[in-house]
Protein backbone atom coordinates (compact mmCIF):
# COMPACT_ATOMS: atom_id res chain seq x y z
CA UNK A 1 0.00 0.00 0.00
CA UNK A 2 1.57 3.58 -1.34
CA UNK A 3 -0.18 6.29 0.36
CA UNK A 4 1.01 9.88 0.05
CA UNK A 5 -0.68 13.22 1.82
CA UNK A 6 0.53 16.33 1.39
CA UNK A 7 -0.82 19.68 1.96
CA UNK A 8 1.96 22.51 0.88
CA UNK A 9 2.02 25.79 -0.82
CA UNK A 10 4.53 24.81 -3.25
CA UNK A 11 3.78 23.37 -6.37
CA UNK A 12 3.47 19.64 -7.78
CA UNK A 13 4.16 17.91 -10.61
CA UNK A 14 0.76 15.49 -11.18
CA UNK A 15 2.92 13.96 -14.17
CA UNK A 16 5.52 12.60 -11.69
CA UNK A 17 3.30 11.95 -8.83
CA UNK A 18 1.48 9.68 -11.64
CA UNK A 19 4.48 8.13 -12.68
CA UNK A 20 5.37 7.03 -9.11
CA UNK A 21 2.34 4.34 -9.48
CA UNK A 22 3.59 2.88 -12.63
CA UNK A 23 5.74 -0.12 -13.21
CA UNK A 24 3.94 -1.39 -9.84
CA UNK A 25 1.88 -3.95 -11.65
CA UNK A 26 -1.32 -2.60 -10.00
CA UNK A 27 -3.47 -2.61 -13.05
CA UNK A 28 -5.52 0.60 -12.99
CA UNK A 29 -5.16 4.10 -12.16
CA UNK A 30 -7.66 7.11 -11.78
CA UNK A 31 -6.46 10.69 -10.98
CA UNK A 32 -8.00 14.10 -10.75
CA UNK A 33 -6.49 17.04 -10.83
CA UNK A 34 -8.10 20.57 -9.95
CA UNK A 35 -7.09 23.81 -11.73
CA UNK A 36 -7.73 27.33 -11.26
CA UNK A 37 -9.94 28.43 -13.83
CA UNK A 38 -11.35 31.76 -14.96
CA UNK A 39 -14.49 32.10 -13.27
CA UNK A 40 -16.13 35.36 -12.08
CA UNK A 41 -13.35 37.76 -13.78
CA UNK A 42 -11.05 36.47 -10.63
CA UNK A 43 -6.90 36.69 -11.62
CA UNK A 44 -5.96 34.14 -8.58
CA UNK A 45 -7.72 32.21 -5.62
CA UNK A 46 -6.33 32.48 -2.06
CA UNK A 47 -6.21 28.80 -0.34
CA UNK A 48 -6.50 28.41 3.96
CA UNK A 49 -6.46 25.60 5.28
CA UNK A 50 -5.76 24.62 9.38
CA UNK A 51 -2.12 23.05 10.09
CA UNK A 52 -2.72 20.64 12.13
CA UNK A 53 -6.36 19.03 11.81
CA UNK A 54 -6.35 19.07 7.43
CA UNK A 55 -3.62 16.51 7.42
CA UNK A 56 -5.36 14.41 9.85
CA UNK A 57 -8.83 15.20 8.15
CA UNK A 58 -6.83 13.42 4.46
CA UNK A 59 -5.13 10.65 6.18
CA UNK A 60 -8.90 9.87 7.52
CA UNK A 61 -10.48 10.35 3.93
CA UNK A 62 -7.27 7.21 2.56
CA UNK A 63 -7.81 5.18 5.11
CA UNK A 64 -11.67 5.17 4.23
CA UNK A 65 -11.10 5.15 0.50
CA UNK A 66 -8.38 2.08 0.76
CA UNK A 67 -10.82 0.13 2.78
CA UNK A 68 -14.14 0.89 0.85
CA UNK A 69 -12.55 0.48 -2.62
CA UNK A 70 -9.16 -1.70 -2.04
CA UNK A 71 -7.13 0.53 -3.66
CA UNK A 72 -3.56 -0.64 -3.65
CA UNK A 73 -2.08 3.02 -3.73
CA UNK A 74 -3.86 6.63 -3.21
CA UNK A 75 -2.12 10.00 -3.49
CA UNK A 76 -4.00 13.56 -2.26
CA UNK A 77 -1.81 16.42 -2.45
CA UNK A 78 -3.34 19.71 -1.76
CA UNK A 79 -2.03 23.65 -2.19
CA UNK A 80 -2.51 26.53 -0.09
CA UNK A 81 -1.62 29.93 -0.26
CA UNK A 82 -2.34 32.39 -3.40
CA UNK A 83 -2.36 30.40 -6.51
CA UNK A 84 -3.34 31.58 -10.18
CA UNK A 85 -5.15 31.40 -12.82
CA UNK A 86 -3.93 27.68 -14.37
CA UNK A 87 -1.79 26.79 -11.17
CA UNK A 88 -2.75 23.26 -10.47
CA UNK A 89 -4.70 23.37 -6.33
CA UNK A 90 -5.20 19.17 -5.97
CA UNK A 91 -4.10 16.11 -7.03
CA UNK A 92 -6.03 13.26 -5.90
CA UNK A 93 -4.81 9.65 -7.77
CA UNK A 94 -6.03 5.87 -6.41
CA UNK A 95 -4.85 2.45 -7.84
CA UNK A 96 -6.56 -0.47 -7.81
CA UNK A 97 -6.53 -3.91 -9.39
CA UNK A 98 -9.84 -2.88 -11.45
CA UNK A 99 -10.94 0.53 -13.06
CA UNK A 100 -14.22 0.55 -11.78
CA UNK A 101 -12.78 0.70 -8.12
CA UNK A 102 -9.73 3.16 -8.56
CA UNK A 103 -12.29 5.15 -10.46
CA UNK A 104 -15.09 5.58 -7.70
CA UNK A 105 -12.68 6.14 -5.19
CA UNK A 106 -11.48 9.28 -7.10
CA UNK A 107 -14.95 10.63 -7.26
CA UNK A 108 -15.88 9.78 -3.51
CA UNK A 109 -12.49 11.39 -2.34
CA UNK A 110 -13.31 14.81 -4.25
CA UNK A 111 -16.72 14.67 -3.23
CA UNK A 112 -15.63 13.92 0.75
CA UNK A 113 -12.94 16.89 0.68
CA UNK A 114 -15.26 19.25 -0.55
CA UNK A 115 -17.44 19.06 2.93
CA UNK A 116 -14.55 17.02 5.68
CA UNK A 117 -11.54 19.20 5.02
CA UNK A 118 -10.62 22.32 6.59
CA UNK A 119 -9.40 24.06 3.71
CA UNK A 120 -11.22 27.99 2.40
CA UNK A 121 -10.97 29.39 -0.84
CA UNK A 122 -10.89 33.24 -1.33
CA UNK A 123 -11.00 34.72 -5.14
CA UNK A 124 -8.86 37.45 -5.52
CA UNK A 125 -10.04 40.26 -8.46
CA UNK A 126 -7.98 42.68 -10.74
CA UNK A 127 -9.29 45.41 -8.92
CA UNK A 128 -7.23 44.11 -5.32
CA UNK A 129 -10.86 43.31 -3.56
CA UNK A 130 -11.62 39.34 -2.80
CA UNK A 131 -14.43 37.30 -1.75
CA UNK A 132 -14.69 34.01 0.35
CA UNK A 133 -16.37 31.47 -1.42
CA UNK A 134 -19.39 29.70 0.15
CA UNK A 135 -20.18 26.17 0.70
CA UNK A 136 -22.21 25.07 -2.70
CA UNK A 137 -25.20 23.25 -1.43
CA UNK A 138 -24.47 20.53 -3.75
CA UNK A 139 -21.47 19.58 -2.65
CA UNK A 140 -22.69 18.87 0.57
CA UNK A 141 -25.47 16.55 -0.95
CA UNK A 142 -22.66 14.77 -3.14
CA UNK A 143 -20.57 14.11 -0.19
CA UNK A 144 -23.49 12.42 2.10
CA UNK A 145 -24.14 10.13 -0.17
CA UNK A 146 -20.88 8.46 0.44
CA UNK B 1 -8.60 28.45 26.84
CA UNK B 2 -6.54 28.87 23.03
CA UNK B 3 -9.41 30.16 20.52
CA UNK B 4 -8.34 30.15 16.89
CA UNK B 5 -10.37 31.58 13.76
CA UNK B 6 -10.04 30.69 10.27
CA UNK B 7 -10.87 32.00 6.87
CA UNK B 8 -13.32 34.64 7.27
CA UNK B 9 -14.13 34.22 10.80
CA UNK B 10 -10.29 35.29 11.16
CA UNK B 11 -10.87 38.05 9.01
CA UNK B 12 -14.14 39.67 10.47
CA UNK B 13 -12.00 39.25 13.90
CA UNK B 14 -8.92 40.48 12.57
CA UNK B 15 -6.86 37.56 14.58
CA UNK B 16 -5.78 34.47 14.32
CA UNK B 17 -6.67 33.48 17.80
CA UNK B 18 -7.07 34.47 21.27
CA UNK B 19 -6.44 33.00 24.43
CA UNK B 20 -8.77 33.52 27.15
CA UNK B 21 -9.43 32.48 31.02
CA UNK B 22 -13.16 31.68 30.85
CA UNK B 23 -15.45 31.89 33.87
CA UNK B 24 -16.68 28.82 35.24
CA UNK B 25 -20.12 28.69 34.22
CA UNK B 26 -18.84 28.68 30.49
CA UNK B 27 -19.33 24.73 29.68
CA UNK B 28 -20.33 24.42 25.93
CA UNK B 29 -19.33 25.36 22.47
CA UNK B 30 -22.54 27.62 22.17
CA UNK B 31 -21.41 29.46 25.77
CA UNK B 32 -18.00 30.25 24.15
CA UNK B 33 -19.40 31.59 21.36
CA UNK B 34 -22.07 33.76 22.94
CA UNK B 35 -19.51 34.78 25.38
CA UNK B 36 -17.14 36.47 22.65
CA UNK B 37 -20.46 37.66 20.80
CA UNK B 38 -20.62 40.33 23.96
CA UNK B 39 -17.00 41.23 23.59
CA UNK B 40 -16.91 44.10 21.07
CA UNK B 41 -18.14 44.46 17.26
CA UNK B 42 -15.85 42.58 15.38
CA UNK B 43 -16.40 39.47 17.56
CA UNK B 44 -20.08 40.05 17.55
CA UNK B 45 -20.47 40.28 13.40
CA UNK B 46 -18.08 37.74 12.94
CA UNK B 47 -19.91 34.59 15.00
CA UNK B 48 -23.45 36.45 14.51
CA UNK B 49 -25.00 33.22 12.98
CA UNK B 50 -23.72 30.40 14.76
CA UNK B 51 -25.61 27.87 12.40
CA UNK B 52 -23.44 28.84 9.91
CA UNK B 53 -19.71 27.86 11.61
CA UNK B 54 -18.28 24.64 12.45
CA UNK B 55 -16.20 23.97 15.37
CA UNK B 56 -13.24 21.81 16.60
CA UNK B 57 -12.46 20.87 20.14
CA UNK B 58 -8.18 19.98 20.11
CA UNK B 59 -8.40 19.26 16.56
CA UNK B 60 -11.65 17.20 16.35
CA UNK B 61 -14.79 18.62 14.75
CA UNK B 62 -17.47 19.16 17.36
CA UNK B 63 -21.27 20.40 17.76
CA UNK B 64 -22.22 23.52 19.35
CA UNK B 65 -23.17 21.75 22.53
CA UNK B 66 -20.30 20.02 23.25
CA UNK B 67 -18.36 20.34 26.42
CA UNK B 68 -15.19 22.08 26.71
CA UNK B 69 -14.14 20.89 29.39
CA UNK B 70 -10.31 19.42 29.80
CA UNK B 71 -10.55 21.57 25.92
CA UNK B 72 -7.24 23.19 25.83
CA UNK B 73 -7.87 24.83 22.07
CA UNK B 74 -11.14 25.56 20.41
CA UNK B 75 -11.23 26.39 16.44
CA UNK B 76 -14.03 28.51 14.99
CA UNK B 77 -14.64 28.82 10.93
CA UNK B 78 -17.15 28.27 8.36
CA UNK B 79 -18.05 25.52 5.89
CA UNK B 80 -15.15 24.51 4.40
CA UNK B 81 -14.52 25.29 0.68
CA UNK B 82 -11.86 23.30 -0.65
CA UNK B 83 -10.83 20.92 -3.55
CA UNK C 1 -10.61 22.13 -28.16
CA UNK C 2 -7.52 19.85 -27.42
CA UNK C 3 -8.25 16.48 -29.07
CA UNK C 4 -5.10 13.45 -28.90
CA UNK C 5 -5.61 10.51 -30.05
CA UNK C 6 -2.97 7.75 -30.63
CA UNK C 7 -2.47 4.05 -31.30
CA UNK C 8 1.06 3.23 -30.70
CA UNK C 9 3.86 0.47 -29.80
CA UNK C 10 6.08 3.42 -28.31
CA UNK C 11 5.60 3.78 -24.99
CA UNK C 12 4.52 6.84 -23.92
CA UNK C 13 4.73 9.11 -20.62
CA UNK C 14 1.34 9.81 -18.51
CA UNK C 15 2.42 12.19 -16.61
CA UNK C 16 3.54 14.59 -20.05
CA UNK C 17 0.20 13.86 -21.41
CA UNK C 18 -1.24 15.13 -17.92
CA UNK C 19 0.59 18.59 -17.82
CA UNK C 20 -0.46 19.29 -21.46
CA UNK C 21 -3.69 19.95 -19.44
CA UNK C 22 -1.73 22.40 -17.08
CA UNK C 23 -2.07 26.28 -17.38
CA UNK C 24 -5.46 26.10 -19.60
CA UNK C 25 -7.40 27.17 -16.81
CA UNK C 26 -9.64 24.29 -17.57
CA UNK C 27 -10.77 23.72 -13.91
CA UNK C 28 -11.12 19.82 -13.64
CA UNK C 29 -8.52 16.85 -15.39
CA UNK C 30 -9.62 13.51 -14.98
CA UNK C 31 -7.24 10.61 -15.99
CA UNK C 32 -7.31 7.14 -15.99
CA UNK C 33 -4.44 4.21 -16.69
CA UNK C 34 -4.47 0.87 -17.39
CA UNK C 35 -1.55 -0.75 -16.44
CA UNK C 36 -0.11 -5.15 -17.22
CA UNK C 37 -0.82 -6.69 -13.92
CA UNK C 38 -0.57 -9.86 -13.12
CA UNK C 39 -3.59 -11.41 -13.08
CA UNK C 40 -3.19 -15.38 -14.17
CA UNK C 41 0.50 -16.14 -13.93
CA UNK C 42 1.17 -13.79 -17.17
CA UNK C 43 4.30 -12.56 -17.62
CA UNK C 44 3.02 -10.31 -20.36
CA UNK C 45 0.22 -9.02 -22.70
CA UNK C 46 -0.07 -9.02 -26.44
CA UNK C 47 -2.19 -6.57 -27.87
CA UNK C 48 -3.42 -6.36 -31.39
CA UNK C 49 -5.41 -4.07 -33.32
CA UNK C 50 -7.08 -2.72 -36.16
CA UNK C 51 -5.25 -0.42 -38.11
CA UNK C 52 -7.89 1.93 -39.51
CA UNK C 53 -10.84 0.65 -37.44
CA UNK C 54 -9.10 1.34 -34.05
CA UNK C 55 -8.05 5.48 -34.45
CA UNK C 56 -11.72 5.59 -36.66
CA UNK C 57 -13.63 4.12 -33.38
CA UNK C 58 -11.24 6.12 -30.54
CA UNK C 59 -12.34 9.33 -32.62
CA UNK C 60 -15.79 8.43 -32.72
CA UNK C 61 -15.51 7.91 -28.65
CA UNK C 62 -13.66 11.55 -28.45
CA UNK C 63 -16.82 13.28 -30.28
CA UNK C 64 -19.27 11.57 -28.22
CA UNK C 65 -17.88 12.40 -25.21
CA UNK C 66 -17.10 15.75 -26.38
CA UNK C 67 -20.56 16.57 -26.30
CA UNK C 68 -22.14 14.62 -23.77
CA UNK C 69 -19.92 16.26 -21.24
CA UNK C 70 -18.66 19.77 -22.62
CA UNK C 71 -15.03 18.49 -22.38
CA UNK C 72 -12.66 21.17 -23.28
CA UNK C 73 -9.93 18.57 -24.43
CA UNK C 74 -9.58 14.79 -24.61
CA UNK C 75 -6.50 12.60 -24.52
CA UNK C 76 -6.89 8.46 -25.61
CA UNK C 77 -3.90 7.23 -26.25
CA UNK C 78 -3.17 2.80 -26.30
CA UNK C 79 -0.99 0.79 -27.08
CA UNK C 80 -0.43 -2.36 -29.54
CA UNK C 81 2.52 -4.92 -29.33
CA UNK C 82 4.03 -6.91 -26.62
CA UNK C 83 4.00 -5.39 -23.09
CA UNK C 84 5.55 -6.75 -19.86
CA UNK C 85 3.90 -6.45 -16.63
CA UNK C 86 3.91 -3.09 -15.33
CA UNK C 87 3.80 -1.26 -18.21
CA UNK C 88 0.98 0.75 -19.55
CA UNK C 89 -1.31 -0.05 -21.56
CA UNK C 90 -4.08 3.19 -22.02
CA UNK C 91 -4.33 6.77 -20.91
CA UNK C 92 -7.01 8.69 -21.28
CA UNK C 93 -7.33 12.17 -19.95
CA UNK C 94 -10.28 14.42 -20.18
CA UNK C 95 -10.47 17.99 -19.08
CA UNK C 96 -14.12 19.96 -18.42
CA UNK C 97 -14.70 23.27 -16.22
CA UNK C 98 -16.29 20.83 -13.74
CA UNK C 99 -14.94 17.97 -11.86
CA UNK C 100 -18.24 15.76 -12.26
CA UNK C 101 -17.97 15.95 -16.42
CA UNK C 102 -14.67 14.92 -16.46
CA UNK C 103 -14.90 12.31 -14.45
CA UNK C 104 -18.01 11.00 -15.82
CA UNK C 105 -16.26 11.09 -19.57
CA UNK C 106 -13.29 9.17 -18.55
CA UNK C 107 -15.88 6.48 -17.38
CA UNK C 108 -17.69 6.51 -20.16
CA UNK C 109 -15.02 6.51 -22.70
CA UNK C 110 -13.40 3.64 -21.05
CA UNK C 111 -16.59 1.63 -20.71
CA UNK C 112 -17.37 2.24 -24.19
CA UNK C 113 -14.02 1.44 -25.09
CA UNK C 114 -14.45 -2.06 -23.86
CA UNK C 115 -16.64 -2.92 -26.71
CA UNK C 116 -16.49 -0.56 -29.31
CA UNK C 117 -12.78 0.04 -30.37
CA UNK C 118 -11.16 -3.33 -32.51
CA UNK C 119 -8.44 -4.04 -30.01
CA UNK C 120 -7.50 -7.45 -28.91
CA UNK C 121 -5.42 -9.15 -25.99
CA UNK C 122 -3.76 -12.09 -25.37
CA UNK C 123 -1.94 -13.53 -22.45
CA UNK C 124 1.63 -14.54 -22.71
CA UNK C 125 2.20 -17.35 -20.21
CA UNK C 126 5.91 -17.96 -18.60
CA UNK C 127 5.89 -21.67 -20.43
CA UNK C 128 6.20 -19.74 -23.85
CA UNK C 129 1.43 -20.42 -23.99
CA UNK C 130 -0.60 -18.02 -24.86
CA UNK C 131 -4.73 -17.44 -24.64
CA UNK C 132 -6.30 -14.96 -25.75
CA UNK C 133 -9.24 -13.15 -23.43
CA UNK C 134 -12.66 -13.34 -23.93
CA UNK C 135 -15.06 -10.65 -23.82
CA UNK C 136 -16.70 -10.15 -20.28
CA UNK C 137 -20.84 -9.59 -20.06
CA UNK C 138 -19.92 -7.18 -17.35
CA UNK C 139 -18.16 -4.94 -20.05
CA UNK C 140 -20.80 -5.17 -22.50
CA UNK C 141 -23.80 -4.23 -19.87
CA UNK C 142 -21.34 -1.69 -18.36
CA UNK C 143 -20.71 0.22 -22.24
CA UNK C 144 -24.81 -0.44 -23.37
CA UNK C 145 -25.63 1.76 -20.22
CA UNK C 146 -24.45 4.77 -22.32
CA UNK D 1 -13.28 -9.00 -52.61
CA UNK D 2 -10.32 -9.15 -49.52
CA UNK D 3 -10.89 -11.04 -46.25
CA UNK D 4 -8.98 -9.56 -43.21
CA UNK D 5 -8.74 -11.52 -39.91
CA UNK D 6 -8.06 -10.81 -36.45
CA UNK D 7 -7.29 -11.83 -33.36
CA UNK D 8 -7.99 -15.41 -32.04
CA UNK D 9 -9.79 -15.73 -35.77
CA UNK D 10 -6.56 -14.81 -37.28
CA UNK D 11 -4.06 -17.65 -35.48
CA UNK D 12 -6.79 -20.08 -36.13
CA UNK D 13 -7.03 -19.30 -39.76
CA UNK D 14 -3.44 -18.92 -40.04
CA UNK D 15 -3.30 -15.89 -42.37
CA UNK D 16 -4.01 -12.39 -42.37
CA UNK D 17 -6.09 -12.07 -45.19
CA UNK D 18 -7.09 -13.81 -48.17
CA UNK D 19 -8.38 -12.16 -51.59
CA UNK D 20 -11.68 -14.17 -53.49
CA UNK D 21 -13.58 -14.02 -56.39
CA UNK D 22 -16.64 -14.94 -54.50
CA UNK D 23 -19.64 -16.65 -56.66
CA UNK D 24 -22.24 -14.01 -57.65
CA UNK D 25 -24.79 -15.80 -55.29
CA UNK D 26 -22.42 -14.77 -52.50
CA UNK D 27 -24.51 -11.67 -51.21
CA UNK D 28 -23.98 -11.24 -47.41
CA UNK D 29 -21.34 -11.53 -44.82
CA UNK D 30 -23.33 -14.60 -43.55
CA UNK D 31 -23.29 -16.43 -47.23
CA UNK D 32 -18.70 -15.29 -47.59
CA UNK D 33 -18.91 -17.06 -43.48
CA UNK D 34 -20.57 -20.52 -44.92
CA UNK D 35 -18.97 -20.01 -48.30
CA UNK D 36 -15.40 -19.81 -46.16
CA UNK D 37 -16.45 -22.47 -43.87
CA UNK D 38 -16.80 -24.88 -46.64
CA UNK D 39 -13.01 -24.61 -48.23
CA UNK D 40 -11.30 -26.16 -45.27
CA UNK D 41 -10.37 -27.33 -41.69
CA UNK D 42 -8.90 -23.76 -40.56
CA UNK D 43 -11.30 -22.36 -41.61
CA UNK D 44 -14.11 -24.22 -40.87
CA UNK D 45 -13.03 -24.35 -37.31
CA UNK D 46 -12.61 -20.26 -37.10
CA UNK D 47 -16.08 -19.53 -38.22
CA UNK D 48 -17.73 -22.26 -36.67
CA UNK D 49 -19.75 -19.82 -34.30
CA UNK D 50 -20.46 -16.78 -36.44
CA UNK D 51 -22.64 -15.40 -33.61
CA UNK D 52 -19.34 -14.81 -31.02
CA UNK D 53 -17.73 -13.23 -34.30
CA UNK D 54 -17.80 -9.91 -35.19
CA UNK D 55 -17.59 -8.26 -39.22
CA UNK D 56 -16.87 -5.09 -40.56
CA UNK D 57 -17.76 -4.16 -44.28
CA UNK D 58 -14.87 -0.98 -45.45
CA UNK D 59 -13.44 -0.45 -42.22
CA UNK D 60 -17.53 0.07 -40.96
CA UNK D 61 -18.89 -2.46 -38.21
CA UNK D 62 -22.01 -4.78 -39.72
CA UNK D 63 -24.35 -7.68 -38.65
CA UNK D 64 -23.90 -11.14 -40.55
CA UNK D 65 -27.04 -10.42 -42.70
CA UNK D 66 -25.34 -6.85 -44.10
CA UNK D 67 -25.17 -6.53 -48.28
CA UNK D 68 -21.32 -7.21 -49.81
CA UNK D 69 -22.10 -5.19 -52.93
CA UNK D 70 -19.72 -3.01 -53.72
CA UNK D 71 -17.81 -3.50 -51.08
CA UNK D 72 -14.07 -4.16 -51.26
CA UNK D 73 -13.25 -5.71 -48.05
CA UNK D 74 -14.72 -7.77 -45.18
CA UNK D 75 -13.07 -7.78 -41.89
CA UNK D 76 -13.88 -11.17 -39.78
CA UNK D 77 -12.38 -11.02 -35.64
CA UNK D 78 -13.96 -11.45 -32.20
CA UNK D 79 -15.26 -9.36 -29.73
CA UNK D 80 -12.87 -6.56 -28.39
CA UNK D 81 -11.17 -6.81 -25.47
CA UNK D 82 -9.42 -3.77 -25.58
CA UNK D 83 -8.43 -1.00 -22.79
Amino acid sequence: MMRHIAVQITPFDAGQELRKFEGNRLGAVASFSGIVRSENDIIALSIEHHPIMTYMALEKLCTLAEQRYKLLGVTIIHRYGTLKLGEPIIFVAAASAHRKEAMAAIIAIMDRLKTDVPLWKKEIFADGTSRWIEQKQSDVDRSSAW
Amino acid sequence: MKVTYFAKTRELIGRDSDSFDLPADIRSINDVIEYLSAMDEPYKNALANPEALRFALDNEMAKGDASIQNISELAIFPPVTGG
